[in-house]
């Protein structure tokens, strides 16, 4: 162990060092128990969590694409009432912060699950905004900026938890979302969601997915993901949390570099379970040989 | 538990064209593992990302003896062409032992073991358990044709009463291996492993006869840990739909026969 | 040969195969002539064409990705008089059709270049609205239905020649800018054009390019063309050349059955020169295999 | 006129840490190939997609007697490192012969060859050829330490003035091999191959000098065939700006030493 100091502070959420997990990739935690040493890990973001219990969409849910992967798991998940009941209590065993990922398809959803969440004791909400929004004919929630802000106020005036909204990449101004939900008093911004995509089999001729689109994940995306963050980074203030393909150390600090505050590792825990450890230890690598004492001092370097 | 690790290839040989046998060094692994568990595996080659996920492959036999896994599997895609390339000496990523296994139920003595296309591999180690157990055991194997009949030379030395069908007739009867269900008698136990058309006529048969029994499922798998979600599968249970979605990597691969839906 | 009908009718744009290179990857068809047989190629689709010279950004221009590249060359060409004199002349020797790629910073500019094109003997244009809208605050044309519109109608007014209108997928609903194109005339679509990436190297502490982000393409977008194009397929009638990372033959495939009527192959032809041709001859080979007399049978096949 | 094709390779070695000799067996090219021209190699696997580009590699020896090209390279990311990784009897994926090569102005006798780190494997063709022209070559080579001094054995035996310059005096001068070039006489003509700043501080030297020359480019590469415009370099022209981007696949890699624009 250097001295190299990793606690990274986002805009009062403290983590022990930059390296969480996200969103719908490391189920709860506990799933990686064998692999990793969970008290070491930054925070955890759980799957997906909605008001009542969802089954998730047919299978194949998943297809593997060149250097990614697609899935639409339709958010499969026990609903909130249950977290709460019998996954939290474990999840508190560990010294990771956990961090709930809430989605929603009204305002509504979204402000009843933060005011459920709201004194239970986890450390922060994500904000899920790739959504489609029922009552507005299905668009996201994060494709336009007023309605992105119009879920951050309404999830921020039932709780004081820390809220991290996740912005989804499928927009052509990814500005100008970040922008509207740090005014709506956002603490943080996670970014990226996955790409929409889609794969065919050509020997059934038809999507490979029941759901036939899928959210596309992986290195494949990481140059999508970077661009975003450097030009979120520039827009506003508040902290953020890059992610999108990262899979080694080296990919994180590009991260860091391009001006996030820390960094989420998705679909690279499924490739090697092990990664999230390693990618922690070479970012304390990278740092020691660089010369650096902290983390902090890469964050946005690569900005000019 | 479950590890990840990297281990040693002692062996790899093409079985029958396009079907390969693996042997992979890793006791510690091979003293835990039970039979109808399964490894999710990767080339070790660290530095490209295409193909991208690991695939998953089930344990053929557990050598205990000599700390061996030994697979077999059939090339399909990227992925598993990728694994025929390797050879003797050459290093691949794995993580296992994964999943629940087969299990026994002592009480019963009379076993069937339904096996089709590459699933027969997964089932060579549980009928040598079943043996081993002193059990009665029926074995009736289907494939395209006989070259396909994977282990058929080990099933043969095995004391059991085997039958084997072929849609080209080069072994056995020539037809479906479920058209053979209908003579068999006595039976109180059913293990399937195959396509899912195979098993749900298991299903079907095992149900009208009441016989209980145990399958072995495939999905899509991402994570293997049960993080992911994406490789699940319809499961009865006694809820007002009357079904949920479990896990095949965690809850499964081996379910409870009479509980799968099988879907289509 | 079969007796597979290969033959592509994009709305009056007669093509012998659906089988096109894309602009800005395959030169003017020539720099290609010692690897694929020219005359069997559909069409070729030349450098993006300005309306003066341009030198374009500095280097290094491009950048590796997992399974893909970053462009930015910063459309270098000698310029639409240049090319009607000097290269034009050239590519007539061969039977492809030639498809002049055109892109201006004003509506103005891509109307005097179309005027210029009318009568000089190609086989069509193909309107580039990735561009930025320098009068609109550098925002890309490709962004929004009316400015894409609008392109598409000053072009339309100076020329008889068949349009191809070519779409960004840096939005967040290319079905709205398809239908925009559209109703504004034009003949036909193609999508899609590159993602907006960035790659950060991380000893140097600065972008990888010159010019910062580039244009992501390859392999590792396919996904997300594919499910463009699948959505547009269903949202227009116009017919669709598709592209975004078609490596062989089954990519293209998927692409016919997502509904483009002709595909066009770009990144690949730098890994497999000879690529094109092996895609059409697979095209052919699925064909015939499948039982179908005709491309057109199997365009759309995959939208139930 | 360039090919693509897929060869086989003679044999590979490694000649000093990291950096690699691979022969490749292909006659066509070899007969055609001049100095200075390069390879666009790809490693055959064709099931995957990363890395995804191909790699420009210059000759860095044509063996028109055995139908050969040696090249040598060292390893700087993942392409290279896969390059490594091949075997003698494993397949290559070549385009070339790509790119201008050297030419040797006859009227002139007195040639200088200043070559610094990889940037001295792609001349070592030209020094022979110099030789067989019967012309007075001074070599000047440098590197890091000793044992990067690539072909440093081959130079040794050839009928040139050599001088070699390391940065930590494991052989030679103790410094910038662009030292030595203040010691020189009666020089002629230049060809240079190397890092950019030593480049430059040759060119500088020429011009100084009055000395006519060429240099050796390098630039990230997409296509290799003067499609993509992914190489570019400035090179002085009669235009306004004095000046444009040209294509180092097509009209280089070998540009006219007072022509080139070295930035930075
Ligand atoms: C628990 C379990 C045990 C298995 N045991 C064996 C075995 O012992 N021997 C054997 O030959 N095969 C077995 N399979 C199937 C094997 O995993 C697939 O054949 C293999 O993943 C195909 O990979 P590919 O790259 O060749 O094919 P591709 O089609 O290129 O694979 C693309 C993607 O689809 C997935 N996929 C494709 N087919 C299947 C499938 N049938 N099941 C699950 N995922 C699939 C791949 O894993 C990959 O993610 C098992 C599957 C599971 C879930
Ligand atoms: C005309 C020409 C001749 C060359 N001859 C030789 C030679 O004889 N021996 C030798 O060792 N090297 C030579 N190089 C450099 C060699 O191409 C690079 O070292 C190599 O491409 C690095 O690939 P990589 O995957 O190991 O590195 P990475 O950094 O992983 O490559 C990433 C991308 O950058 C490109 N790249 C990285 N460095 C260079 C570079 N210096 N020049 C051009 N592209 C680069 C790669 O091609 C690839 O597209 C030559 C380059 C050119 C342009
Ligand atoms: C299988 C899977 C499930 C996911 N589920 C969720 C989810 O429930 N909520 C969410 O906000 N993001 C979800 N994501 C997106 C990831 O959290 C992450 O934003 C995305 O995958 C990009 O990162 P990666 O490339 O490292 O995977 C999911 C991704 C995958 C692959
Ligand atoms: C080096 C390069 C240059 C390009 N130049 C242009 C251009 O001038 N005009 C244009 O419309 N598209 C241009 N493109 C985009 C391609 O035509 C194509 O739309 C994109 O690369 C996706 O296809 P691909 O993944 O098969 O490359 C360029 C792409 C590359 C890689
Ligand atoms: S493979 Fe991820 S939950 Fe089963
Ligand atoms: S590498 Fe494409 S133009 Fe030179």
């Amino acid at each position: 162990m250097s001295n190299v100091n990793l606690k990274v502070d986002l805009n009062g959420l403290q983590l022990a060092n930059p390296v969480t997990t996200a969103s719908g990739t490391f189920g709860f935690g506990e799933e990686y128990k064998d692999y990793v040493d969970l008290n070491k890990l930054g925070a955890v973001m759980v799957k997906g969590t909605t008001l009542n219990p969802k089954q998730g969409n047919a299978t194949p849910r998943i297809a593997e694409t060149s250097s990614g992967m697609l899935n639409a798991i339709g958010l499969q998940n026990p609903g909130v009432d249950y977290f709460l009941k019998n996954i939290l209590p474990e999840t508190k065993q560990y010294d990771f912060k956990t961090i709930v990922n809430i989605s929603g398809n009204t305002v509504e959803d979204y402000a009843k699950l933060a005011s459920k969440l709201d004194e239970s004791g986890v450390a922060a909400l994500e904000i899920n905004i790739s959504c489609p929004n029922v009552k507005k004919g299905g668009l996201a929630f994060g494709t336009q900026p007023a309605m992105a802000a119009g879920v951050v106020e309404a999830v921020r005036q039932e709780t004081d938890l820390p809220l991290i909204t996740k912005l989804s990449p499928n927009v052509a101004d990814i500005t100008a979302i970040a922008e509207a939900v740090e005014d709506a008093g956002t603490d943080v911004i996670s970014l990226i969601n996955t790409l929409l995509g889609m794969k065919i089999d050509i020997q059934q001729q038809e999507p490979v997915l029941a759901n036939k689109m899928g959210g596309l994940s992986g290195p494949a995306i990481k140059p999508v993901a970077v661009r975003m963050v450097y030009q979120v980074a520039q827009a506003v203030d508040v902290p953020l949390i890059g992610m999108g393909g990262i899979s080694n150390a080296e990919d994180a600090v590009e991260f860091l570099l391009a001006g996030a505050d820390a960094i989420s590792i998705g679909t690279a825990n499924f490739v090697n379970p092990e990664v999230s450890m390693e990618i922690l230890a070479g970012i304390e690598d990278y740092l020691v040989e660089n010369g650096y004492d902290s983390v902090e001092e890469i964050v946005g370097k690569a900005i000019k | 538990m479950p590890e990840r690790s990297i281990r040693n290839i002692v062996s790899q040989k093409e079985i029958c064209p396009g079907h390969y046998q693996m042997v992979i060094d890793a006791p510690e692994i091979a003293a835990e593992a039970e039979m109808g568990q399964f490894l999710h595996l990767k080339w070790a080659a660290e530095t490209n990302s295409d193909p991208l996920l690991r695939r998953p492959i089930s344990f053929n036999e557990i050598d205990r003896e000599h700390g061996q896994l030994i697979i077999v599997y059939r090339v399909i895609g990227r992925g598993t062409k990728l694994l025929s390339t390797l050879e003797a000496g050459d290093k691949i990523d794995l993580m296992g032992p994964l999943g629940t296994g087969f299990s026994i139920p002592e009480e019963k003595n009379n076993f069937l073991v339904v096996g089709g296309g590459m699933g027969i591999a997964p089932l060579l180690d549980l009928v040598e358990n079943l043996l081993v157990a002193d059990k009665e055991v029926t074995v009736l194997l289907g494939a395209e044709k006989k070259e396909q009949l994977l282990n058929l030379e080990q099933y043969q030395e095995l004391n059991v009463n085997l039958k084997t069908a072929t849609m080209d007739g080069s072994s056995g009867y020539q037809g479906f291996v479920t058209d053979l269900l209908a003579d068999l008698t006595a039976i109180e136990y059913v293990y399937t492993c195959g396509p899912e058309v195979m098993m749900a006529t298991v299903q079907e048969w095992a149900q009208e006869n009441e016989i209980a029994g145990q399958a072995s499922l495939e999905e899509r798998m991402g994570c293997g840990t049960g993080a992911c979600l994406s490789c699940v599968c319809k499961i009865k249970v006694e809820t007002e739909s009357g079904w949920e979605y479990q896990k095949t990597c965690t809850t499964g691969p081996i379910f409870a026969l009479n509980e799968v839906i099988f879907d289509e």
